[in-house]
């Protein structure tokens, strides 16, 4: 992160277990959030997808399949930036393990982290509040004013 | 429900649509793999495809490389510009062949074999 | 309500702050959501409208300028039921003080529970969960397979 | 914003726009009574209406009768099927005058008043 935080101003929560058949419905109620903050099309596209990549990854990295909960996308806002915070309630995870691959081998998987960090200008992993589950914090300049 | 697999010109023409994600890239994975054992060149018309993931790219990863083992080709018609932007991110769109429309894929596809 | 509701399936929950200006935002999130589910146009609207009045009574009725909080707008399902539940963590409210008013008198407002009772097929006003806050229970029938 | 008031054919015409909920609602209503002090029979043009709801409707029930207490008319024109669906839950839609486009508008209330 570039800075702390100041300002923040609560848009919008959803909340829906981590499941991926929930996932259409959660990207076309993003975007319809996200056309309502006045983002472009594409903005909104990409946006959709850094969501979509992390929550995919609560689903198979954070939850296991004996083990699954809640996922919570809370969208704000300051006057600059569009401020994603994408929790889930499993166990903490160490954030130095999730990382990216190196993209010149060519194979099935491993580019969601890489995906977020290209459509986000700041990433950062941190525990839940009082030690329980994960957050993964985004952040996007906004393009137009709000 | 929203795929199609035909026969066209000799190839085996996958028409995908809506939504690749977690949730369909499984049943777009067998559906690929499945017509790679068939031994035809694929081309996969991706027109209708609304939004696609890293795990909808996977699918496509995996399948290109199966078709490759099989001394086939696999090729992508009619990405838009949203999918187009993910491939770009993956760094993948440089890696598999992309054609603009189904008529330029047959014609230079096969010119490719003339 | 006609009966207890069984086999509830969890779809989405929106949770935001109680102010009229959320509410586009949260209409445009409902809308992507109810399209997803499969309900045609005119339904997704008149499910819309009987969500956005009963948060308007919540901002108006439950909540006071000086004693705010947060709107809690659930949607799940059963086989033949789409349910929205919308909760507040206002002081509880009695619900027999909760009626529509003679609309052959012709004057400003007091429609709100009115639009309510005639888009939903059951509505109820349930005290929240341990006496904290109130919940609207709506369900509607769905006319198309999920 | 959304809103624009013109004078067309001796009469005073408010175009609304967007969603009219409990947050637009007051503007829309001072807007209206701003109107009707001028004395012109008022139209309201709901064509770029996408929404509204009962707050929007309050504000155009007290616009109604405040011109009635004036002397004027104000009719509704244009209203998209779901904007009627609301009047119809209100059971207001026999009771604002409502005109298919703002010709028959212009048209019929000058004929009344002929
Ligand atoms: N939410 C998460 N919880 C735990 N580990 C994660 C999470 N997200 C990513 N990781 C770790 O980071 C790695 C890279 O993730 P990603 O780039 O999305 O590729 P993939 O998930 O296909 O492996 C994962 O393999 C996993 O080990
Ligand atoms: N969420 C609520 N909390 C408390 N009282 C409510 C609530 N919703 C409705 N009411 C009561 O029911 C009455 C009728 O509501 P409604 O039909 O929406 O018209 P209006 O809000 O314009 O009065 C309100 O005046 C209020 O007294």
């Amino acid at each position: 992160m570039s800075g702390p935080i100041t300002d923040e101003e609560r848009l919008l929560e959803l909340r829906f277990p981590a499941r991926p058949d929930r996932m259409a419905l959660v990207r076309k109620s993003i975007r319809g959030a996200a056309l309502d903050y006045g983002f472009d099309d594409f903005a909104i596209q990409e946006i959709v997808l850094a969501i979509s990549e992390a929550c995919q990854n609560v689903m198979r990295h954070s939850y296991t399949e004996r083990e699954t909960g809640d996922i919570v996308v809370s969208l704000s806002r300051t006057a600059e930036r569009l401020i994603i915070r994408v929790t889930d309630f499993a166990p903490t995870v160490d954030p130095t393990k999730i990382r990216s691959r190196d993209l010149s081998d060519i194979r099935p998987g491993g580019l969601g982290v890489h995906f977020i960090t290209e459509l986000m200008e700041t990433v950062e992993y941190l525990p839940g509040p009082g030690g329980v589950g994960n957050i993964l914090l985004m952040t996007r300049k906004t393009e137009v004013s709000p | 429900m929203t795929e199609q697999v035909r026969d066209e010109g000799g190839k085996c023409v996958v028409e995908l649509g809506g939504e690749i994600d977690l949730d369909r890239a499984p049943e777009v994975r067998s559906l690929l793999l499945d017509c790679i054992t068939r031994g035809r060149d694929v081309l996969v018309d991706l027109s209708r495809v609304s939004y696609i993931d890293s795990s909808g790219i996977a699918s496509l990863v995996e399948a290109l490389q199966s078709a490759s083992k099989n001394g086939i080709t696999l090729g992508l018609v009619a990405i838009s510009p949203m999918a187009l932007r993910v491939f770009e991110l993956a760094r993948l769109d440089k890696v598999f062949t992309i054609y603009p429309d189904l008529d330029a894929a047959m014609t230079t596809a096969t010119a490719d074999q003339g």
